[in-house]
């Protein structure tokens, strides 16, 4: 005991396998330090490095997506992160949203007048939280993740202090926020107590080594349950979905995106983490779970989108439904945890990740366009008679929700396609139903925004819509990655199934 | 012996959070705050988690609260609240059965694992030791998480500077 | 499947050109609306030509897949892009192909601004092209890609040109497609996965490899048709799923009225048929008694539905509805006539209902009503408008000689081998068929004409340009119906005997057939 | 000829197609011309058709001329092929034949109509219809002209569209002829099944080769019955021919007198083995059928006072006859009748065209009256119609409906005598009437020069009025109108000589002209009922015939013309039987209150499904948003119960469970 | 008698999960009921600590010095959370004084 109190192995530190994260941190400070030495420091530029941090940061995931399909798999800093393509495939998705929404967030800020650095920072700094929980090897450091991409979301919420709402939807989102991290964190207390760690790797270890002569272990159930109130609070499942209505639209639009891109990307990538990859022995137990909240969240949230009048709402609203939909793709990935062959689930929640942060940050971006032109109003109403102001951002808001109805030669359709699929693989006929059916009813909300946007004419005093130049990029970008996915998506499903997870 | 630390130290934690549920008062209810946060403390110290204590007593107590006394003093929100008001009827029984559920199902399910605990090697209740072991882990296994936290603390301060900085409109 | 015979990628072009003819009209600028128009024209005439073309080369003695173009599209599923032409899909492609520079050309929006008809024509291409590819699919994804999309532009047409209640209907019409299709969608992919454990060996979404080789335990195949089925149950529209068409058919401008009725809702009837019987025989037959009834229903009660319609489109639509049921009844009845018939019929439906509406669309650019209370003694003043209303009418209700009769007829006789008495309470049909439209007839073209209708134009040169072919259609179909039903029927029969192969079903025969060939001689 | 066969309705097709093109600039009268022209020459080939088969041995008389294929489906192969043989040519010549007189007479009495080239379009297209129809080598064919026919009655009788009452009627004559034509589908049908073909050739083979069930057989017999029921106006389904009077008068004689109507016999003749085959029962019932109608309709006609409504209660009554022919398997004699029936028929109907042209369309008997002194040739030829439908001899009716009466007798079981009776008292019934007529129109006082001024022409047939009204006097027709009267009155009067009975009387290279002719067809002829009780005594059953055409001619003009007895004229004749009424009332009472009750079903039990589902998405919407109140702590609430309910599934369903 | 038991008796870790188990009910149930939104965070802080001393009591049982490990982070967060939660209501109440949770729902439905 004594000989190893001064026995000390000091991990090694793979800093090029870090990149991701440096660089976004190093991005975030950049923006910090120098944003404060240089109050002349050009605002436009705030953006721009932004987007280029979370380019770069997105480039080295790739490079590491390459040393990984030739080295594989392995661990970083002792044991603490997980080094695989899954998590270079979170890495990539948030990276993107982080770039698209920065570009929206742009102009959008220097308009308001407020445009200060921190909340680059913010965004850069919660997007290292997205990617440490997707790359987490610990239970700790995933839950340090989360509180990161948590605490700056919260901030972000509230940043809009002109408005009311934004800070309410701040509290709003900060108390509950902290109501589920704490049952959270009380789960992976109870994962600890059933088995000695909090390192995923060890847990696998622990379940695979132990064997529970009588009974169940009851703790690591608990705990297990815990985890998912955490978890399903952050991605917006039903019953832990309370917050997001009011937040999604109270937050300003682009932190809105933000959150329904990264912090969405973020969320399902700790509940793989922690249920497919950490608990999969426990599969039999969560997987009913998890099929109750996935039923829960597409049913309740298109039925609550389709009575909703604000743009905002609904989407909101309508990501509760995507929700749904991804978590069908968990409940799929659910069926063969921790087998050889695991399935289609985890590739498919993947990509419905990427796609769906592609597409929402889209939308959010021509709702941030639009409510701008009308001092902030984001009702059915503003939408009136956009497309004869604005038929191209029209065109492409059309093309989002049409993704997002899931209509083919759209990405959202292959996003659909693939959870359904593995659904279907693993037989769960019965929730590839009810999800299709949701989607449906979904779908009434994105005919309403589109006959607003289309077929009814605005007030003829109603100004054209201003489109800066970094937002009608992001726009057009998001509009053209949706197309080419829904046409082209060899390439992404090839990624997305050559995933591979540590999981030791 | 242990057993006296224990129900005493436990009374204190129960008292003091039943103290900042119940006290109308905010300043009251910080104060019993600090109640519970030194019963905490007591429990690790006879735990043999001397450092956690430590640190406990000295960012809890005396960082934390002490911000909750601070906020509350600067925004003069110290009015009572008036607890026998309730404007959703249905709030208080949902909250008694959350909090029984809650409970109780957890008590239900360590009661149900309390022989499959396994039990390891106790750790020194030297204090140092106890640092110790707890520098090495931390730099070892979760030096990653370590370093981590201060991106944690970057967003506090970041986010509180945003949130609370006098702005002027259209500069920067 | 021979594809040697072309190399040229007919198929792939037939979707693509309008495709491509949409893209440009979406780049072209507003001012110019002529060359909107110019493009529109040249590319759905293009498209036009190359189906006349592809039913000319068409081998009216080859039963299998022709023209056949496979790609590899989404490897990882198993996907691709993989079309062909049979005789159960190539009149209906001819049909698409001809029917939409029609109403392109011959049509336009009510709508004042050209400027505005941009979106109209690029909206109605696209349409072109997935009704195109929903018919010429042997992918079940590519299928479903197709056959999903059509709705997006469809409901735009009917949302953006429609008429006073066109966003409802255009939205009924959405939501109700598309829950069928959710079924579908769920259907598709099992069918894939049970194929692949059960006979396939791979995962693969082609149709014939799955037809041909997946053997599906009879519980499992009848769950899969279900999810099937429902989808184009709601397409077709069999009663009772059939209320969102009258809405759709109403409000929809005239153009889509005429390709809603002539080819939209015939990839229902294609769906059973290609998807339905092909797919799923023993299921096909294990239902089909349910399937006889809901068309039986349709018959009688759209046409008994039609008759007490105030509006002329409604009723125009609720015919439709009873025309299908016959459609529905000749393919579930599985005999060689009747399927062939099935077939027949829905070009036939397509010509001739596509024509009604193109008459009754005239009706309302000139009177702004579609009341029948409103409209009266049209003939006296319009009487060539009268004739052709006429010669459309008497074909709908199905008249020997005219185009009409002959589907329904081999419906009818194919059918009465294998469900007699379905046969018999559907041929009441035709008596009601003709009370619904001769009851219309006489209300909106018989008398004396009042005030309002005093003025009714004649029959313009252009509407008639645009009339006559659907015209010489109707007749010719009608009195030479053979190269027709020749390419029709080795398909036909083809699958016929997949089913029997499959199944063990014997498709029913006439007793005496042989000894009869040999008198005849 | 007989390889050129498709030309008899090829010429009328070619008419149609030029009138189609040229109709408006050739106009009045060429067009009429051009029409009646085409429909000689199909007459004329006709005629050629008829001799060439009559150069041919008696058993090979029977040519297929195959145009094309028509619908080929595998198994069932249906030539568009006609079949000469010399049941199709009796029915070419008369239709053609009589068809050319009455397009000539129509160029006349259609003068002046603004539609006049449309009316012979039509015209010509009814020729081509019925000529394909009789000449159609299997079922199929003779569908389309059936239907055809059929459509142009529709068209015909709607010529007058402006006249709500005319297009009403039109409309329900086409869709009660749909109803027999569902019967005839569905024969059809089961031929097809039973057999393997549709062609005459296949099922009568089969059914004369007893290869068919008894069954089988009945069941299409039975079903073609009732398509014959709905053309040739039957009971249950006559109430559209009355109505059907609408139309111009050429249109009634050609299509609801002469031809069309006899479409039924002629099918049902046409299938004859057929009906051999089936049960005995399906004979008894067409018989009775026939035999009711031909009563009812009767009793009808006895108080119509429109000049047109007699004629069409009586031809009712007169294929009621036919029926009775056939039910009794007479087809030679229901042939027979057929001929002649549309001689005098069509004399009779263009006869009352010519008075109604003469009255300047007036049509009711009351106002007529003396008029055989200012159309003396009209009312000779209608008097010799008169005769011959009356029965009296040597009058062509009275020989065709001898031979039924004889055979209805011959028929013998319990039906037989009964059916004669009905028979004999139709008869009696038919003298009765047409005497009525001939006196209410021709003779007794001129009644129209009360009624001149008051006389005005029925609602929006104004412009089709000549001369002027200041001066009304009954004038007679043109000699185009003319001479198509004179020709049938001819025919009439000596048409019985194709089929005279064996009466000892008659020379035997006289009788049975037309069985000789039809016995390739139609087997059963006169030697059939040779031995029965009937035909031993048939010279007295025809004394008893003349008895009872006497005995009605008798009365009528004791009553009409003597005035010896007070006319009695129910009004529940005159409303025939309340049946038609009573039908109309259903369709528009109940029958329309069902219809509506499945329009609102749809409309609000179908669709209100679907719009139900919808609101009750939105009303689920709008109760479930209300949790959504804005409030934190309800917030929590709800989250801590979600909390509550996975620890309660985990540690105690998955758990302690 | 009474005193001697209970000296005897050690407190075993169940004693201290319990503990924490009810703490952290505890915590929950304020949260739902207080509304003034600084006694919530209290309430947090109630829960977070429950979930130290869980962790510290296993650890100990565990002779596992990760939990202990576990708490040292938490704390970080705690104090990272409130400054963060205080920041934002301090933006609030300065806009608004006095405004308890229920006072901010503006945004529902």
């Amino acid at each position: 005991m004594l000989a190893q109190d001064d026995f000390f192995l000091a991990p090694g530190i793979e800093w090029f396998h870090l990149g991701p994260v440096i660089a976004l941190v190093s991005g975030a400070l950049v923006l910090l330090v120098v944003g404060a030495l240089t109050p002349r420091w050009p605002r436009g530029l705030y953006a721009y490095v932004t987007a280029l941090t979370a380019a770069v940061a997105g480039g080295l995931a790739v490079f590491n997506w390459n040393d990984i399909t030739d080295d594989g798999v392995s661990t970083l800093v002792g044991g603490a992160l997980a080094f695989d393509t899954f998590a270079q495939m979170i890495t990539i998705t948030v990276c993107a949203a982080t770039l698209l929404v920065a570009l929206v967030t742009d102009d959008e800020l220097r308009r308001a007048g407020k445009d200060g650095p921190e909340v680059y920072a913010l965004f850069l700094i919660a997007a290292t939280g997205a990617v440490v929980m997707g790359s987490a090897n610990d239970l700790i450091l995933l839950f340090l993740g989360l509180e990161t991409l948590s605490l700056a979301l919260y901030v972000l919420a509230a940043s809009d202090r002109e408005r009311p709402t934004s800070q309410e939807a701040g509290i709003k989102y900060f108390v509950l926020g902290g109501f589920a991290s704490a049952f959270f964190l009380y789960g992976i207390a109870l994962i600890y107590g059933g088995t000695q760690s909090t390192n995923i790797g060890e847990i696998i270890g622990s379940f695979q080594t132990s064997v529970l002569l009588d009974g169940k272990d009851t703790l690591v159930l608990a705990g297990i349950a815990l985890l998912i109130v955490g978890l399903g609070f952050k991605v917006a499942a039903v019953p832990f979905h309370m917050w997001t209505p009011d937040v999604y639209q109270g937050a300003p639009t682009n932190v809105t995106a933000f959150m329904a891109s990264v912090g969405k990307a973020g969320a399902f990538a700790a509940m793989l983490r922690v249920l497919v990859i950490a608990l999969p022995f426990h599969r039999d137990d969560w997987r009913p779970a998890i099929w109750v909240l996935a039923v829960l969240s597409l049913v309740i949230g298109s039925v609550l989108a389709v009575v909703q009048t604000d743009v905002k709402r609904m989407l909101a609203y309508s990501s509760i439904s995507h929700a749904g939909f991804i978590l069908v793709g968990v409940e799929a990935a659910g069926h063969n945890a921790g087998e050889l062959a695991p399935g289609d689930g985890m590739p498919s929640v993947l990509t419905y990740l990427l796609l769906y942060s592609v597409l929402t940050v889209g939308s959010f971006a021509v709702v941030s366009l639009v409510a701008r032109n009308n001092g902030g109003d984001t009702s059915l109403d503003a939408f009136k008679g956009l497309a004869q102001r604005r038929p191209t951002i029209a065109l492409a808001l059309t093309v989002f929700l049409l993704a997002q109805a899931g209509v083919p030669l759209t990405s959202g359709f292959i996003a659909k396609w693939g959870v359904i699929q593995a659904a279907v693989e693993e037989e769960s006929y019965a929730i590839a139903i009810i999800a299709m059916v949701a989607a449906v009813v979904a779908a009434f909300l994105y005919l309403r925004i589109m006959v607003s946007t289309w077929l009814e004419t605005g007030a003829e005093s109603t100004e054209r819509e201003a489109v800066p130049f970094s937002t009608g990029v992001a726009v057009f970008s998001a509009a053209a990655f949706t197309l080419l996915i829904g046409v082209w998506p060899g390439w992404l499903l090839d990624a997305a199934e050559s995933v591979t997870t540590y999981a030791k | 012996m242990d057993f006296v630390v224990f129900i005493l130290a436990s009374a204190m934690v129960i008292a003091g959070a039943l103290g900042v549920v119940l006290r109308p008062n905010p300043v009251h209810a910080a104060l019993s705050l600090v109640l519970t946060l030194f019963g905490v403390a007591v429990h690790f110290v006879a735990l043999g988690a001397h450092f956690l204590a430590a640190v406990q007593v000295i960012v809890y107590a005396g960082a934390i609260v002490v911000l909750f006394l601070f906020v509350i003093m600067l925004l003069g929100v110290d009015k009572a609240e008036d607890l026998s008001i309730e404007p959703f009827p249905i709030q208080r029984p949902l909250a008694a059965v959350v909090g029984a559920g809650v409970s109780g199902l957890l008590v239900a399910a360590i009661v149900g694992a309390k022989d499959t605990i396994p039990e390891g090697t106790p750790l020194g209740a030297d204090g140092d030791q106890n640092i110790r072991a707890l520098a090495r882990n931390l730099f070892s296994d979760h030096v990653f998480a370590f370093e981590f936290t201060s991106v944690l603390l970057i967003v506090a301060v970041a986010g509180t500077v945003l949130l609370t900085r006098k702005e002027k409109k259209g500069s920067a | 499947m021979n594809g040697e015979a072309l190399d040229f990628p007919i198929l792939s072009m037939l979707v693509f050109m309008p495709v491509a003819g949409a893209v440009i009209i979406t780049l072209l600028s507003k001012r110019r609306p002529e060359y909107m128009k110019l493009v529109a024209a040249v590319s759905s005439v293009a498209t036009g030509a190359m189906s006349i073309w592809l039913t000319a080369e068409f081998n009216g003695h080859e039963s299998g897949f022709q023209f056949v173009s496979k790609h590899s599209w989404i490897e990882q599923w198993g996907i691709s892009w993989h079309l062909g032409v049979d005789g159960i899909s190539l009149f209906l492609i001819l049909l698409t192909g001809v029917l939409f520079p029609l109403a392109i050309l011959g049509i336009d929006p009510h709508n004042d601004d050209p400027a505005k008809n941009k979106p109209y024509l690029a909206w109605l291409l696209l349409l072109e092209a997935g009704v195109m590819g929903s018919f010429m699919s042997l992918d079940l994804f590519l299928f479903f890609v197709f056959f999903e999309i059509v709705l997006v532009p469809m409901y735009f047409l009917i949302g953006g040109w429609g008429y006073e209640g066109r966003v409802q209907a255009a939205t009924k019409f959405f939501l109700y497609t598309m829950i069928g299709s959710a079924f579908m969608l769920v259907s598709i992919m099992a069918t894939v996965f049970i194929a692949s454990r059960n006979g396939v060996g791979h995962v693969t979404f082609d149709l014939v490899e799955i037809a041909e080789h997946a053997e599906f335990a009879a519980s499992t195949g009848r769950w899969l048709f279900f999810g099937f089925a429902v989808a184009f149950a709601v397409k077709v529209p069999i009663f009772p799923l059939h209320t969102w068409l009258p809405d759709a058919h109403t409000q929809a401008p005239t153009a889509g009225s005429v390709v809603l009725a002539g080819v939209m809702l015939k990839l229902g009837t294609y769906g059973l048929l290609r998807f339905g019987l092909y797919l799923f025989p023993e299921a096909s037959l294990w239902s089909r008694h349910l399937w006889l009834s809901l068309a039986v229903i349709g018959i009688i009660y759209g046409a008994i539905a039609a008759t007490m319609q105030k509006d002329l489109k409604r009723l125009v639509a609720y015919s439709s509805v009873a025309h299908l049921g016959f459609i529905v009844l000749g393919i579930f009845a599985v005999t060689s006539q009747s399927i062939t018939g099935a077939v027949m019929q829905m070009v036939n439906h397509g010509v001739s209902t596509g024509a009604l509406f193109l008459l009754v669309g005239m009706i309302y650019e000139r009177r702004h009503t579609r009341q029948i209370a409103d409209l009266k003694g049209i003939q006296s003043v319009a009487p060539i408008f009268a004739a052709a209303f006429m010669i459309v009418m008497l074909s709908s209700i199905g008249v020997p000689g005219l185009n009409g009769f002959v589907g329904e007829y081999l419906i009818l006789i194919g059918s009465f081998m294998s469900a007699r008495w379905y046969v018999v309470v559907a041929s009441t049909g035709v008596i009601l068929a003709a009370l619904y439209l001769l009851w219309a007839y006489q209300r909106v073209f018989h008398g004396e004409p009042d005030e309002a209708n005093k003025t009714f134009a004649e029959l313009k040169l252009k509407e008639a340009a645009v009339l006559l072919p659907f015209i010489a259609v109707i007749v010719f179909a009608g009195v030479y119906p053979k190269p027709i039903l020749e390419r029709i029927e080795p398909a036909v029969d083809a699958l016929i005997t997949h089913v029997e192969d499959k199944t063990g079903y014997e498709s029913p025969q006439p007793a005496a057939v042989a000894t009869i060939s040999e008198e005849g001689e | 000829m007989l390889d050129v066969i498709w030309l008899i309705p090829a010429f009328p097709l070619a008419g149609f197609l030029l009138i189609l093109l040229f109709g408006r600039r050739l106009g009045e009268p060429k067009s009429g011309y051009l029409a009646s022209a085409m429909v000689l020459a199909s007459f004329v080939v006709s005629v050629g058709a008829y001799f060439d088969l009559l150069s041919m041995d008696s058993h090979e008389r029977a040519h297929i001329e195959t145009l094309f294929s028509w619908v080929p489906v595998s198994s069932l192969q249906i030539d568009m092929a006609f079949l000469a043989d010399p049941l199709s040519i009796t029915m070419c010549l008369f239709v053609t034949g009589i068809g050319f007189l009455i397009h000539l007479f129509a160029v006349g009495y259609m003068h002046g109509d603004p539609n006049f080239s449309k009316f012979f379009l039509y015209l010509n297209l009814f020729v081509l219809s019925m000529t394909i129809l009789v000449l159609g080598e299997n079922l199929l064919v003779t569908f389309l002209g059936w239907e055809g026919v059929g459509t142009c009655s529709y068209l015909l009788i709607s010529f007058w569209h402006q006249r709500e009452s005319a297009a009403t009627a039109g409309k329900k004559a086409f869709v009660t002829n749909r109803v027999g034509d569902w019967g005839f589908m569905l024969a059809m049908f089961l031929g097809f099944e039973a057999v393997g073909s549709v062609s005459y050739h296949a099922l009568n083979g089969a059914a004369e080769a007893g290869s068919l069930a008894t069954s089988t057989a009945t069941g299409i017999a039975l079903l073609l019955f009732v398509g014959a029921v709905g053309k040739s106006a039957q009971l249950p389904l006559y109430i559209w021919l009355p109505d059907a009077m609408e139309g111009p008068t050429p249109v009634s004689a050609l299509i609801h007198a002469a031809t069309m109507v006899t479409a039924g016999v002629f099918l049902m003749t046409r299938m004859n083995p057929m009906l051999a085959a089936a049960a005995p029962e399906a004979s008894t019932i067409i018989a009775v059928v026939g035999a009711l109608t031909a009563l009812f309709a009767a009793t009808i006609a006895v108080a119509q006072t429109d000049i047109k409504k007699v004629l069409a209660y009586s031809t009712v009554s007169q294929l009621g006859y036919m029926f009775l022919a056939v039910g009794s398997g007479a087809f030679v004699a229901a042939i027979f009748h057929m001929v002649t029936h549309a001689f005098f028929k069509a004399l009779m109907f263009l006869g009352s065209g010519s008075v109604i042209h003469g009255m300047h369309h007036e049509q009711d008997m009351r106002k007529m009256g003396a008029l055989r002194k200012l159309m003396p040739i009209t009312a000779a030829t209608f008097i010799v119609g008169w005769l011959a439908i009356a029965g009296v001899p040597p009058f062509a009716g009275f020989w065709s409906k001898d031979e039924i009466l004889l055979f209805a007798l011959a028929k013998g079981g319990t039906w037989g005598p009964i059916l004669y009776v009905v028979g004999l008292v139709t008869a009696v019934l038919t003298a009765f009437y047409m005497t009525r007529q001939v006196i209410m129109v021709f003779f007794g006082e001129a009644k129209w020069e009360s009624h001149a001024n008051a006389a005005e022409a029925p609602e929006g047939e104004d412009e089709m009025t000549h001369g002027a009204h200041g001066e009304f006097k009954p004038h007679e027709s043109p000699p185009i109108m003319l001479f198509p009267l004179v020709v049938l009155a001819g025919l009439a009067a000596v048409g019985g000589l194709i089929q005279l009975p064996a009466f000892g009387f008659i020379p035997d290279g006289w009788q049975h002209k037309l069985e000789h002719w039809l016995e390739p067809v139609v087997e059963a002829g006169e030697a059939h009922i040779a031995g029965t009780s009937a035909y031993d005594n048939k010279e007295l059953l025809a004394l008893l015939a003349i008895a009872c055409a006497l005995i009605g001619i008798g009365v009528a003009v004791a009553i009409y013309a003597k005035k010896l007895v007070k006319p009695v004229e129910p009004q529940l004749l005159a409303d025939g039987w309340k049946y038609d009424s009573g039908v109309s009332a259903f369709m528009g009472g109940p029958g329309r209150k069902a219809f509506e009750a499945i329009a609102w079903f749809d409309k609000n039990v179908v669709d209100g499904a679907v719009h139900g589902v919808a609101k009750l998405v939105g009303g689920a919407g709008g109760q479930i948003r209300k949790t959504q109140t804005g409030n934190v702590r309800n917030y929590a609430g709800i989250v801590g119960v979600g909390v509550v309910l996975l620890l309660a599934w985990f540690v105690i369903g998955r758990g302690v469970l | 008698m009474q005193a001697v038991v209970l000296a005897a008796v050690v407190p075993t870790t169940t004693y201290y999960l319990v503990l924490s188990a009810a703490l952290f009910g505890i915590g929950a149930t304020g949260l739902l009921v207080r509304r003034n939104p600084l006694i919530m965070f209290m309430c947090i802080e109630l829960m977070l600590n429950a979930v130290n001393v869980t962790f510290v009591a296993l650890a100990v049982r565990f002779g596992n010095i990760d939990g202990q490990t576990a708490v040292f982070f938490v704390l970080v967060v705690a104090a990272a959370e409130v400054v963060v939660g205080l920041g934002i209501i301090i933006s609030i109440l300065r806009r608004r004084p006095g405004a308890t949770a229920d006072d901010l729902a503006e945004l529902k439905g």
